[in-house]
């Protein structure tokens, strides 16, 4: 019963993870994001941490990706960027650092051999048990984590908020203009491009 | 008891003080004098002190940075008196010479003399190898920033000459000292005579690099020119008076006796190079366009010169090379200050510019003349007499090296007298004409005289100062002189 | 006496700092005197310690006195050594007594210069200079000596210093004489590699233990010095120009003292020569060969200071023919005789120059002797003493000389004796040359002009001036009475102890012959000039229209000796000069360095925009690379 | 439970690589962050993973403390999206190579 669900789980948060990192569209992405996070939640719970899976739920999957969706939402389309100039040994650089590291870790924990799984009570993984450690071992970590959380909203609102545009002089106005119109027309041809990129891959 | 430590907490301190404080250019200046005053005060005190025959003295040797066994260990034998000695009259007259110019932002200006002179007392007397190379990198920070801020137009491209060509010696230099210093038996021990007969040919010639950079020995001279063109006056002063020497003092007070074996074996490689360099230098004088690249260049051929003088491994030219250091500190740190009056009284430094200002200036035309003899090795100058001590040694070693070196001698004459002739005679100028400037008058004679009648006390008795170096040259250059087999 | 000969020696320094220092608050009447003064004590004090040495039985003549360690450097130490031999003494004579009468002569000749005051010290300097030179014991201070004659006399040919051909000609005379100097000093190198001291009696000592190699190559250095400071062929071209100074620093330096310095030198180091019999012969060449090239040259040249400059050079000859054939006395005979007279010949010109207001051009002159009759007369009697016409002092130095040559009786020895004779000739030829076109013919445009005026005014000179004059003319013309062969032999036994392998010494038979055919010589040859000059200037047409003109042109212009050097030395120098400053060091070592450190740290910099091109991601795959990397690594490791 | 601890670590070794080369391969900063939040989650799973292996509570401590760090850098990352987009910038990474003091 275990094995299957964590084979299931575990098929899931991977789809759902490569899903994030190849979609274009950054909302399904974040939808994506979201599977990921239910699927781990359910692989914590395999684990028998009751608490942390439910914060995963609740914290991320219901304050920190509403956000990114407000976020993409106000963004728009402009979240969206194509593959530019992307350079072929890039992406297989890339490829090789992230297997490598995979591999790596596997290997070494596929060599190590650990004991079984501990022994444990009912009140393993329970919100009294973490919170008994947050409060006593863990109170400064805690604090420390609330003041950083403290300053990231204050960040945040000033990011948001202070970076208002300034009022542009002429000049800039105009070079401005020629840049978005030259950014309009660069679109406007990588779309004709793409297009027909596509109607000669259903020709052929 | 005033030992040498005290020598250079003064002057640094003294740095310090006018760096912070927010003195005016009067009251700045007057206490810079003191202080370098003072120093050249407790100088003679040492003189008059010294032992020929007693080794180091008046030193100090006290713990400093304990883990890497760096001991603050300075002390004087007779070459570093000597060079101290040139060291504090030459920043004495430097200083003047900037009371008298009004440096803008004197306080500062003064205060990074002094902290250069306070390093080139450390490079002299440093019997550590890290206070060396603490003394002989520190000095160039100052004489950066006094070339940087108060130099000509030409001062972005020189600074960056002389930090590519500086910074790539001493690196080395640094390598080399470290090598040094952890593969000591025992522990780290930085000190020089623990580092004797240690080190390989690659420390040497690491060594070696960063000295013949500083020299400059022929083709190491780049940098020279230009920071000689570029510099204020009193700035080219001190750096080709003595901050050049710090490159010679250290061929021989430092390379020779801790790599003997290394001097003996590649002497010949410095002797050859000098005696290009000496000849390369003197021809390039001839042809320089100003008084500056004049003695810019007759510096290169000094330099090169007494470095020839040290690799013979002789007393002769040991006792003459450090005889002309000296000699040849006090003629171009004078030449450079004359230099400069010119540039600001006559508005040009140039030959083109200038000539007939021996008419009606009988105090410059005299002050002139001395120096341009003194630098031709007039015969019976002082100069002529540690050329010819060095020259003597040549001749022992190498008599065809000695017939071709000659030649240099030929050559010093006809650039010195063109320089004289330039400035001095002839027609007069077009600048002359339209800026028509006094007399060497009070300000700026006081600042060259010390340095001229240096060099005419040394020349009517030159065998007081090779009296009390001599000991101390022939136990530097003994060690190698054996392994040359001398 | 010791310490007279100390005196003499500082009585010009103490001039010249007082001078120097006071100069300025001085009148210059009163410098002038005053720089007098100190040479006539100097010449007090040195007349009266010869006196005193020649007290002295002859073994103890010769004294050296050490005052202090000049220099010193391991087993090598030179002091201020004094010397005072018969030599010296001779010499001290010369220039306190010729000096202070040129001293005497510049109050008048300067006195209109507002740099008089300069003058002075200078010329006490050169005075303190050629002292050293000669009363040193030792090649170091000898150099020292012979350096600073050289700089005095730089000085001094330069002191009009807005003239640039004067500043030319000081430039000129000092580098040749550096040249010199430095031959000295390669000698002195070598005899102290051999020989293991620089004084005097430890070279004359050790001279004997020389090889003949050794002792040549030691020779031919100093000889260099000697040739260059005298003068002589080949480094001969500076002592022309040096015409261009004051008159009474030609007739001091350039004619009486500094420039026979050469010859002192080849008689002080006579033991040293006398190793070095070849070297010799070839300063007897050398002597003929600049003898008569130089009176070829005199023939020829138009102005008045030149000419006796060309004189000065051939006679220094005729001391190098003498010292060259080991008659040293005779040399130095000469060299005390030629003294007198040319200084006398040099001052006389100098009154003329004065009184033609600087015209210095021997065609501008003519018919002077009505107006200028003293002048006319001493210079008669300088120009007498030139020719070598008995009984006047040079017929008796001159024929001395020749006389050693007939006495050797060898080809050398012949060929001296033949040469000397050809070189006599032509000395009365241009000797009166000068005396007929300066002082008979008819006078010319330019002194019609001036003259008469000029002796309105001034007479023939001020009395400084011609004091000096007369008192020369004296010495000119009874100097040789010291010397008559076969009745006074003052100067031969004064001298024959400074050698000691002895000297050539011709019999009074000998002698009186060669006087009786030098005589004949000189006349012919004023005979000579007396056909050419006399009347009319005939003679430059009669050369010019004739088959001689090349050769004339050839000797106008000196032979090219001066061209020769400037295109051999002077100009490649400045080549290779510009050369080496524009297309080596430049770009090579001031350039070439910075430039290959920009190039390479351009290059890393280049490679690495790869990478570090400001792309974040770029830097976080690098990240993880490395990361990946580091653990395979560690695995690999174990 | 039959599933070893190999397995989990395992797994989130996966996933780690594949948020790691989304980080390394898009250029929308959205999508990194996304790409992130994925690295973290799978180091989240690590430490809870062993915790239940030593059967301490300390790893879940960690996973939080992490989540609570994921989130204000969210925020501080989000932000910097939002003042772009009020800048009119382009969202693209490899446009931002230029830095301003």
């Amino acid at each position: 019963m275990g094995i299957v669900v964590f084979f299931l789980a575990a098929a899931a948060a991977i789809a759902t993870a490569v899903a994030v990192v190849a979609q274009r569209n950054p909302f399904v992405s974040a939808l994506a994001l979201l599977g990921n996070l239910v699927s781990l939640a359910v692989l914590m719970l395999l684990l028998e941490a009751q608490f942390v899976a439910i914060a995963q739920i609740i914290v991320y999957a219901g304050a920190v990706m509403v956000m990114f969706l407000f976020v993409i939402a106000y963004v728009g389309p402009r979240g969206e960027v194509g593959p530019g100039e992307r350079k072929p040994w890039q992406v297989w650089l890339a490829i090789l650092a992230g297997t490598l590291i995979a591999i790596e870790v596997i290997v070494v924990t596929y060599g190590a051999t650990f004991e079984d799984w501990a022994e444990i009570d009912g009140n393993y993984g329970s919100p009294a048990a973490i919170g008994q450690e947050l409060v006593t071992n863990y109170l400064l970590a805690f604090e420390v984590v609330s003041v950083i959380l403290f300053m990231g909203a204050v960040a945040g609102v000033i990011f948001g908020t202070g970076g208002r545009p300034r009022r542009l002089s002429n000049d800039e106005v105009l070079a401005k203009e020629t840049e978005s119109a030259e950014l309009r027309r660069r679109e406007a041809s990588r779309a004709v491009l793409d297009a027909t990129r596509e109607s000669m891959g259903e020709g052929s | 008891m005033i030992t040498v430590s005290w020598l250079i907490a003064l002057p640094a301190i003294a740095a310090i003080v006018l760096l912070l404080l927010p003195l005016g250019q009067k009251i700045a200046g007057y206490l810079a004098l003191l202080v370098s005053l003072a120093v050249a005060g407790a100088v003679i005190g040492f003189i008059y002190r010294y032992e020929p025959l007693g080794g180091l003295q008046f030193g100090d040797n006290i713990a400093w940075i304990n883990p890497l066994g760096v001991r603050w260990h300075v002390a004087l034998n007779g070459v570093s008196l000597a060079m101290v000695a040139v060291t504090a009259l030459v920043t004495c007259c430097a200083i003047g010479y900037g009371m008298w110019a009004r440096r803008e932002r004197s306080h500062a200006s003064f205060a990074l003399l002094l902290l250069t002179e306070a390093f080139l007392i450390i490079v002299f007397t440093a019997q550590d190898l890290v206070v060396f190379y603490i003394g002989f990198e520190g000095m160039l920070i100052p004489l950066l920033v006094l070339l940087a801020a108060w130099g000509g137009k030409g001062r972005k491209a020189a600074m960056v000459q002389v930090i590519a060509y500086t910074a790539m010696g001493t690196l080395l230099m640094l390598l080399a000292i470290a090598w040094l210093g952890f593969t000591a038996p025992g522990g780290p021990n930085f000190d020089m005579v623990a580092a004797i007969g240690r080190g390989n040919d690659w420390v040497f010639a690491a060594f070696a690099f960063a000295l013949a950079i500083k020299s400059p020995l022929f083709p190491f001279h780049g940098w020279v020119l230009p920071a000689y063109r570029e510099s204020s006056a009193e700035v080219a002063a001190v750096l080709s008076g003595v901050a050049s020497k710090a490159g010679g003092f250290a061929f021989l007070a430092i390379l020779v006796p801790l790599f003997p074996e290394q001097s003996a074996k590649y002497a010949w490689v410095f002797i050859t190079l000098g005696a290009i360099g000496f000849l390369y230098g003197a021809f390039l004088a001839f042809r320089q366009p100003d008084g500056r690249g004049v003695v810019a260049y007759s510096s290169i051929a000094q330099m090169s010169f007494i470095i020839l003088g040290i690799f013979l491994l002789n007393d002769r030219g040991a006792t003459g090379a450090t005889f002309q250091m000296v000699n040849h500190a006090l003629v171009s740190a004078a030449l450079f200050l004359l230099a400069g009056w010119l540039e600001t009284q006559a508005g040009s430094g140039s030959f083109k510019h200038l000539g007939g200002l021996a008419r009606s200036r009988p105090v410059l035309a005299t002050t002139a003349l001395i120096l341009g003899m003194a630098a031709l090795a007039v015969p019976g100058s002082s100069v002529f007499a540690s050329e010819f001590l060095i020259l003597l040694g040549a001749y022992e070693n190498y008599w065809w090296l000695g017939a071709i070196i000659t030649l240099g001698i030929v050559l010093a004459a006809m650039y010195m007298l063109r320089w004289v002739s330039a400035v001095l005679h002839e027609r007069e100028g077009d600048f002359v004409g339209t800026h028509n400037p006094p007399d060497l008058h009070r300000g700026a004679l006081l600042c060259i005289v010390p340095l001229a009648l240096c060099l005419l006390g040394l020349s009517i008795a030159p065998a007081q100062f090779t009296d009390r170096v001599n000991a101390t040259t022939t136990a530097m250059i003994n060690a190698a002189a054996k392994e040359a087999g001398r | 006496m010791t310490e007279l000969v100390w005196i003499t020696l500082a009585l010009p320094i103490v001039g010249v700092v007082v001078l120097a220092l006071l100069g300025m608050k001085l009148p210059a009447r009163g410098a002038g005197w005053f720089a007098s003064l100190i040479m006539l004590v100097a010449f007090g004090c040195a007349a009266i310690a010869t006196i005193l040495l020649a007290s002295r039985p002859e073994e103890e003549r010769q004294v050296v006195q050490v005052a202090w360690t000049w220099l010193s450097a391991g087993n090598f130490s030179v002091g201020l050594d004094l010397w005072f031999d018969e030599l010296t003494a001779v010499m001290l004579l010369i220039i306190t007594g010729v000096g202070f009468l040129i001293h005497v002569y510049s109050i008048g000749y300067m006195k209109d210069d507002p740099q008089s005051r300069r003058f002075m010290a200078y010329l006490n300097l050169f005075v303190f200079s050629m002292l050293l030179l000669v009363l040193s014991a030792n090649l170091v201070l000898l150099l020292a000596g012979w350096g600073l004659v050289g700089l005095s006399s730089y000085l001094l040919i330069g002191f009009w210093h807005n003239k640039p051909k004067a500043i030319k000609a000081a430039k000129k005379a000092f580098i040749m004489n550096a040249i010199g100097d430095v031959g000295i000093a390669i000698g002195a190198f070598l005899l102290f590699v051999d020989l293991g001291t620089l004084t005097y009696s430890g070279i004359f000592a050790g001279a004997a233990s020389l090889s003949e190699t050794q002792a040549s190559i030691a020779c031919l250095l100093l000889l260099v010095g000697a040739l260059a400071k005298s003068a002589q062929l080949p480094l001969h071209t500076w002592l022309p120009d040096a015409m261009e100074g004051p008159t009474p620093i030609s007739a001091l330096i350039h004619a009486a003292t500094m420039v026979t310095a050469g010859v002192y030198l080849i008689a002080r180091f006579n033991p040293l020569f006398h190793q070095a019999p070849k070297v010799l012969d070839l300063i007897v060449i050398i002597g003929v060969v600049g003898l008569l090239m130089a009176g070829l040259i005199a023939l020829v040249q138009t102005d008045i200071k030149r000419i006796i400059a060309f004189s000065t050079m051939s006679q220094i000859a005729y001391m190098f023919v003498g010292v060259g054939l080991m008659s040293y006395w005779s040399g130095v005979f000469h060299l005390f005789t030629h003294a007198f007279f040319k200084a006398l010949l040099f001052l006389g010109a100098g009154l003329v120059i004065h009184a033609l207001h600087g015209e210095q051009d021997i065609r501008n002159m003519g018919g002077l002797r009505k107006q200028l009759p003293k002048v006319y007369f001493c210079m008669m009697i300088g120009a007498l003493a030139l020719s070598g016409i008995f009984p006047f002092s040079g017929g008796f130095s001159k024929d001395a000389i020749l006389a050693s040559a007939l006495s050797v009786d060898t080809p050398i020895g012949w060929i001296a004796y033949i040469g000397g004779l050809a070189g006599a000739l032509l000395t009365g030829i241009y000797t009166f040359r000068l005396m007929f076109m300066v002082f008979h013919r008819r006078m010319s445009p330019y002194a019609e002009n001036v003259i008469p005026h000029s002796v309105k005014h001034h007479g023939e000179g001020p009395s400084t001036m011609l004091w000096p004059v007369y008192i020369l003319s004296i010495g000119a013309a009874f100097a040789g009475l010291l010397q008559i062969p076969g009745v006074t032999h003052v100067f031969l036994s004064w001298l024959e102890p400074i050698s000691p392998f002895g000297m050539v010494e011709p019999s009074a038979g000998q002698e009186w012959l060669t006087t009786l055919i030098g005589t004949v010589v000189g006349l012919t040859g004023i005979a000579i000039a007396y056909h050419l000059y006399a009347r009319e200037n005939t003679a430059p047409e009669l050369i010019r229209n004739g088959n001689a003109r090349l050769i004339h042109r050839a000797l106008e212009r000196r032979l090219y000796w001066d061209d020769l050097y400037e295109w051999t030395f002077e100009r490649p120098l400045q080549w290779a000069s510009s050369f080496l400053n524009r297309d080596v060091d430049s770009p090579a070592f001031r350039w070439a360095p910075l430039d290959g450190l920009g190039q390479l740290t351009a290059f890393f910099g280049r490679s690495f925009t790869v990478i570090e091109n400001g792309i974040v991601r770029m830097y976080a795959l690098v990240f993880a690379l490395g990361i990946g990397a580091v653990i395979l690594f560690l695995l690999v490791r174990g | 439970m039959g599933v070893s601890l190999n397995f989990f670590l395992g797994l989130s070794a996966i996933l780690f690589s594949v948020g790691l080369v989304g980080v390394l391969l898009r250029r929308s900063p959205l999508t990194i962050l996304l790409s992130l939040e994925i690295m973290l989650n799978s180091v989240n799973l690590t430490l809870v993973a062993f915790s239940r292996e030593v059967g301490g509570s300390d790893g879940q401590v960690f996973a939080l403390i992490v989540m609570g760090i994921a989130a204000a850098e969210v925020v501080v990352g989000l932000g910097l999206v939002v003042a772009m987009t009020r800048r009119e910038m382009v969202l693209d990474t490899d446009e931002l190579r230029t830095l301003n003091g």
